[in-house]
């Protein structure tokens, strides 16, 4: 935000422009620039998702549509679903019914100014950086609760009231997970937490010591949870729900839930890169070229681990989910937390 | 167990009710009384020689047309024409249903066939529901098609067909309607197809010209 | 539907918090639904996610085979038998040519007896791949379901070079097979297929969904099905052996010439968790594709010389007057078939006994008390195939 | 194409030389000249219909035997996710295509029409089988057999077999492809192809 700024002071036609003028005009480009890459990655992830499955499944996915390796399969999906008709079930509460999607697209997309994408280059640099994130994200529990609440259909329901305890739940280890990291850090800010961990490979978090390691993989699985992708797509699970919440929207309504389920799916990915893996520094000490594309590119690792997991493995049941969350992840976080913090004063870190 | 001993065993139980056992058959086959199947069955199941705990299959059957002596005169069956409309015939079936049970024991490993036989005016079997669970659906089922009703079962409703469905149609002069509920179940003729043989392409090498002509 | 009764005394009228009272939710699953396997459709009254009450609802894609059995000779009926199970067509003509052939008493030949034996065992292969499949996409494991129509797809290649058909073959005749071996490398095909099958592709299958911790949490214990209620809903097949009763058709009732063959018969043994559960059906069907494996190997290994047909296949069958009950093993369990005949080239009455019809029965007793999740389960791991329960 | 009558080397496979034979002709004939017209000139009347042509999303309905060659055409040796129409969504809201794959029966038209209903416009209609063209191998007597899923609702693409084989379901999308764009697109031969049917030594 500030490096944008200061480029548009730079500019020829804004420079006697106040203070106030600029930070709208530059807010309103960053929020442009963080749609058009959210929208971009929600296309990208279509594509990419349909190639894993494929690749995983040994068969091809997408070939014809733009020829090459059907790279214009998503923009085709895209485009057709803008040209459904939209359609508002008779009983449907109508003004949840419309307003359930964008919450959820909202949620998601708030989330993302906190994001830092390259050294101090993130649309907002907040002090509760990664507190405003989980914050923000949360909201999609609502959308999702309205939307199966709205759709006056059973299933809907039944995806919505899953979703929801699913969610809620997850947040909780997926919000602890990261709490040994703020430790050492010793700031929510997110370009603080990425600036911790410069110096190569061993100096990111996900290394630092077992406990964080631990923590990293407690929250890689709430992130799956707190996406809804399998193993654990609750609210979805097309075998026993129909397709869950979103099964009475159609056309663009449903594109939203669409576009909000990769955009969260990179959302969880980049924070488990900046709060563990190094951010944006590469995993050999002073070879830095890009800071942005390795962000990107570990973020689209961490998904593509994401896709892996979700073409391999059974779902598991509601109950189990729910013991998972309250009776292992929790109590293994919290011993994180413990863990870590008995190793830091024990090595001297807290001086 | 020998069939035939097992017969006797039921004909003494049984008294008036076991009418007969047909030995020189492919399949020998006792014939019991309708009013006492129901008590045949649970006697078969309990006692511990016979023992009959699986109820392989039951099958309810129309005689109706059925030539005893065997010298292959099939009753022709009522469907749709080439026109695929109703074919429609005067013939009132007036012949017996039956219901045939075949049991089989997972201890003894033997198997045994009984037949029931009931006038087509009062088709009424008593249920077996109660001796062996699977025979519900079965019922159900013999009931649905066949239009036999089992005094005693739990729960005789239509299985297969939709409980608005008129007739039964493995009876020997079911009639197959034309439209049931709105939905047309008569073929369309030859002269309705909407799809008329396509002209040849004009121009030869149109692209579109051997397409659907909606662009 | 007894049972459900029973548990539902107390719930529908009861208030949990006072003032607020409660009901049943009634749920309607399918005849469109991912996991219904086709056009069932279940009836669920559910309290949240506890099912209370479920009744399945049949006949959405009842064909009238029966019927059809009245109008049309014997040699074509074959044809309506392939579409009942059409998962292992050849196991249903398996059922129907032994029920003609009791009243027809031709000399089939061991040629033919071999074929039908080969290609029955390959098709029940291939049903229970399906089976696989399904149960692991029932579960939410998209990946096996590929995998196993890949293997699939090889049965169909070999079955489709000796019968013509891909899918539904028509391949037997009462009296014989249709047609005989097309050559040699066909044998060594089945062979290097099965072989494949048993030395690797198990062993994938295995890693990839049966040893998989998720899918053990997900089917052991769920819809237990003892054998006392497996044999009083007579249920036949993996349901009846997952339960733990070592019964199959090929070995206690014997047809055609399953006597010469050695094989074993897997039942379940509660390795995961009850007996009767539904990994225990579903394991059953692995090891049953071993077997057959073996079957198949013996049965080409012996596979003896001469003709494959005891009636010439342009010929009329007519069939003394009599009744016939014929019961085989197809993939899903005991398919009997009872045919009446009046001496006439067309049957009198064909009644056909589905397993699948029986196995789904028992749904309305075990489903009671599950969670709607386990429901999916239990349904799926009976393997059921609606153009058999509907016929 | 004629072919001279003289016999083909040893150890040739001619059966695999004929079926290409008969596929690279119909492809041949289909090759239609590449319009010079530009990408950004086209209408966006003809990019929507790309985009709807290209993302055909069928809707879960299997009904019998057919919807398992159905399940076959989306696994994996045919794949029908490589022309855009892999993603089976099970709720008919959400979907483009109703692939009617089996015998509708009365008892369920009425589902079947609801299903239709309740997909949003632009929809489509493959009718898989011959039980859905026209009630097939249960025509005469099946009481019960709705005989042909036309009657009930629309049909855009006939697919005719008991069941058809995977091939023919993908030759049916692709037809109806060509019915959303309004022509026959273009077809450019796989160079395998075209290399192939140079080899081969006696065709003229």
């Amino acid at each position: 935000m500030e490096i944008l700024t200061a480029w548009l002071q730079g500019l020829p036609g804004f420079g006697g422009m106040s203070d106030q003028g600029l930070f709208i005009t530059g807010a309103a480009l960053m929020a442009t620039l963080m749609f058009t890459v959210m929208a971009l990655c929600a296309i990208v992830f279509t594509w990419m998702e349909r190639k894993v499955a494929g690749f995983i499944q040994s068969r091809y996915g997408p070939m014809r549509t733009g020829r090459w390796h059907g790279w214009a399969q998503a923009v085709a999906d895209m485009l057709k679903i803008l040209g459904k008709e939209d359609i508002i079930p008779a009983e449907a509460d109508k003004g949840l019914f419309v307003f359930a999607p964008l919450l959820v697209l909202l949620g998601s997309l708030l989330a993302w100014a906190a994001v830092p994408w390259a050294p101090g280059f993130s649309a907002a640099n907040l002090d509760l950086g990664l507190f405003y994130i989980f914050a923000a994200s949360s909201m999609v529990v609502m959308g999702i609760l309205m939307a199966g609440w709205a759709s006056n259909n059973k299933w809907a329901l039944y995806g919505a009231a899953r979703g929801a305890a699913q969610m809620v739940s997850y947040e909780i280890p997926l919000a602890l997970a990261t709490i040994p990291v703020i430790m050492h850090v010793g700031s929510l800010n997110t370009q603080d937490i990425v600036v911790a961990q410069q110096g190569g490979i061993l100096n990111w978090f996900v290394l630092r010591d077992p406990f964080l390691f631990i923590a990293f993989w407690m929250y890689f699985i709430a992130s799956i949870a707190e996406t809804n992708r399998g193993p654990f797509d609750m609210p979805e699970t097309e075998s026993e729900l129909v397709a869950g919440y979103h099964t009475e929207y159609t056309g663009m309504r449903f594109a939203f839930f669409f576009l909000a389920e990769y955009a969260n799916l990179f959302l969880v990915s980049v924070i488990a890169v900046m709060v563990f893996l190094g951010g944006w520094w590469s995993p050999i000490p002073g070879l830095d070229f890009a800071p942005a594309l390795t962000f990107v590119i570990k973020g689209v690792l961490m998904v593509f681990l994401n896709m892996w997991v979700r073409w391999t493995l059974p779902r598991v049941r509601v109950d189990q989910l729910m013991y998972l969350c309250w009776k292992v992840m929790i109590p293994v976080t919290l011993l994180c937390i413990v863990g870590s913090g008995v190793l830091m004063i024990t090595s001297g870190a807290l001086g | 167990m020998e069939q035939k001993a097992i017969y006797e065993l039921l004909a003494a139980k049984l008294g008036e009710g076991a009418l007969a056992w047909h030995e020189d058959e492919v399949e020998p086959w006792a014939e019991i009384a309708p009013a006492a199947i129901a008590d045949a069955c649970a006697f078969l199941r309990e006692d511990r020689n016979t023992d009959f705990n699986q109820l392989m299959c039951l099958s309810g059957i129309d005689w109706d047309g059925y030539d005893e002596a065997g010298k292959g005169k099939s009753v022709a069956i009522l469907g749709y024409d080439e026109l695929g409309k109703p074919e429609v015939s005067e013939r009132i079936a007036d012949g017996d249903l039956g219901v045939a049970y075949h049991l089989y024991s997972h201890a003894q490993r033997h198997k045994f066939t009984l037949r029931v036989r009931v006038p087509r005016a009062v088709a009424e079997v008593p249920s077996v529901a109660h001796v062996w669970p699977t025979a519900a659906w079965h019922e159900r089922e013999a009931w649905d098609l066949v239009g036999i009703r089992f005094t005693g079962h739990p729960d005789l409703r239509r299985m297969l067909l939709d409980e608005a469905w008129e007739g039964h149609p493995l009876r020997k002069d079911y009639m197959m309607p034309a439209k049931w509920a709105g939905v047309p179940m008569d073929g369309r003729p030859y002269a309705d197809n909407p799809f008329p043989t396509p002209e040849p392409p004009a121009g030869g090498d149109q692209p579109g010209a051997t397409g659907p002509a909606e662009a | 539907m007894a049972t459900g009764d029973k548990n539902l005394t107390g719930w529908a009228d009861q208030d949990h918090v006072p003032g607020i009272k409660s009901e049943l939710l009634e749920l309607n699953m399918g005849p469109q639904h991912p996991a219904t396997h086709g056009v069932l459709r279940l009836l669920l009254k559910t309290d949240g996610e506890i099912v209370y009450q479920v009744t399945p609802v049949i006949g959405y894609l009842h064909r009238c085979a029966e019927k059809i059995a009245e109008g049309v000779n014997y040699k074509q009926w074959v044809v309506y038998t392939d579409r009942f199970d059409y998962l292992a067509p050849v196991c249903c003509n398996h059922a129907y040519v032994t029920a003609v052939e009791k009243l027809l008493k031709p000399e089939v030949p061991e040629r033919a007896e071999h074929l039908r034996i080969v290609t029955a065992e390959l098709s029940r292969i291939a049903s229970h791949l399906i089976a696989l499949a399904t149960f692991g996409l029932d579960m939410g494991a998209w990946t096996p379901l590929l995998y196993c129509f890949r293997e699939r797809e090889e049965i169909l290649n070999l079955l489709e070079r000796i019968a013509g058909g891909r899918m539904l073959y028509n391949y037997f005749v009462p009296g014989g097979v249709r047609y005989d071996v097309p050559d040699e490398q066909w044998i060594k095909d089945v062979l290097s297929f099965i072989t494949m099958l048993e030395t690797k592709k198990i062993k994938d299958y295995n890693d990839l969904l049966s040893y998989n911790k998720i899918f053990i949490e997900r089917t052991a214990d769920v819809g237990v099905i003892d054998a006392e209620t497996a044999k009083a809903y007579a249920c036949t097949g993996p349901v009846l052996r997952g339960s733990g009763v070592k019964f199959d058709c090929r070995r206690d009732d014997p047809y055609s010439v399953y006597h010469k063959f050695d094989f074993e018969i897997p039942v379940g043994m509660g390795e995961m968790g009850t007996v009767g559960d539904c990994w225990d059906r579903y394991m059953v069907r692995v090891r049953e594709i071993e077997q057959s494996c073996r079957i198949i190997r013996q049965a080409l290994d012996t596979l003896p010389e001469g003709p494959y047909q005891a009636i010439p296949l342009n010929k009329m069958v007519k069939v003394p007057a009599g009744a016939a009950y014929s019961r085989t093993e197809s993939a899903k369990g005991e398919i009997g078939h009872y045919i009446i005949s009046d001496g006439g080239q067309i049957a009198f009455r064909n009644k056909v006994r589905s397993p699948s019809f029986c196995n789904l029965q028992v749904v309305e007793k075990v489903g009671v008390g599950q969670m709607v999740s386990d429901l999916v389960a239990l349904v799926g791991s009976l393997d059921i195939v609606l153009g058999e329960i509907d016929r | 194409m004629s072919r001279d009558a003289k016999t083909p080397p040893a150890g040739y496979d001619v059966q695999r030389e004929h079926m290409l034979d008969f596929k690279v002709d119909q492809q041949l004939e289909q090759v239609v000249e590449t319009d010079a017209k530009n990408f950004i000139l086209t209408t966006v009347d003809e990019v929507f219909n790309w985009a709807k042509l290209s993302s055909i999303w069928p809707v879960t309905f299997g009904l019998a035997c057919c919807a398992i060659e159905m399940m076959a055409t989306s696994a994996t040796r045919y794949d029908i996710d490589r022309f855009g129409a892999g993603a089976f969504r099970a709720t008919p809201r959400q979907a483009d295509l109703m692939i009617v794959s089996g015998t509708v029966t009365g008892k369920m038209a009425q589902r079947l029409k609801l299903i239709y209903d309740q997909m949003p416009e632009p929809k489509w209609v493959i009718a898989m089988g011959s039980c859905a063209i026209g009630g097939g191998p249960y025509f005469k007597y099946g009481y019960h057999v709705v005989k042909g899923v036309d009657q009930i609702v629309p049909v855009d693409v006939y697919v005719p077999g008991c069941p058809p084989r995977p091939e023919v379901l993908i030759e049916g999308l692709m037809r109806l492809q060509d019915k959303i764009r309004g022509r026959k697109g273009r077809f450019v031969t796989p160079k395998w192809v075209t290399d192939y049917a140079k080899k081969i030594p006696y065709r003229k």
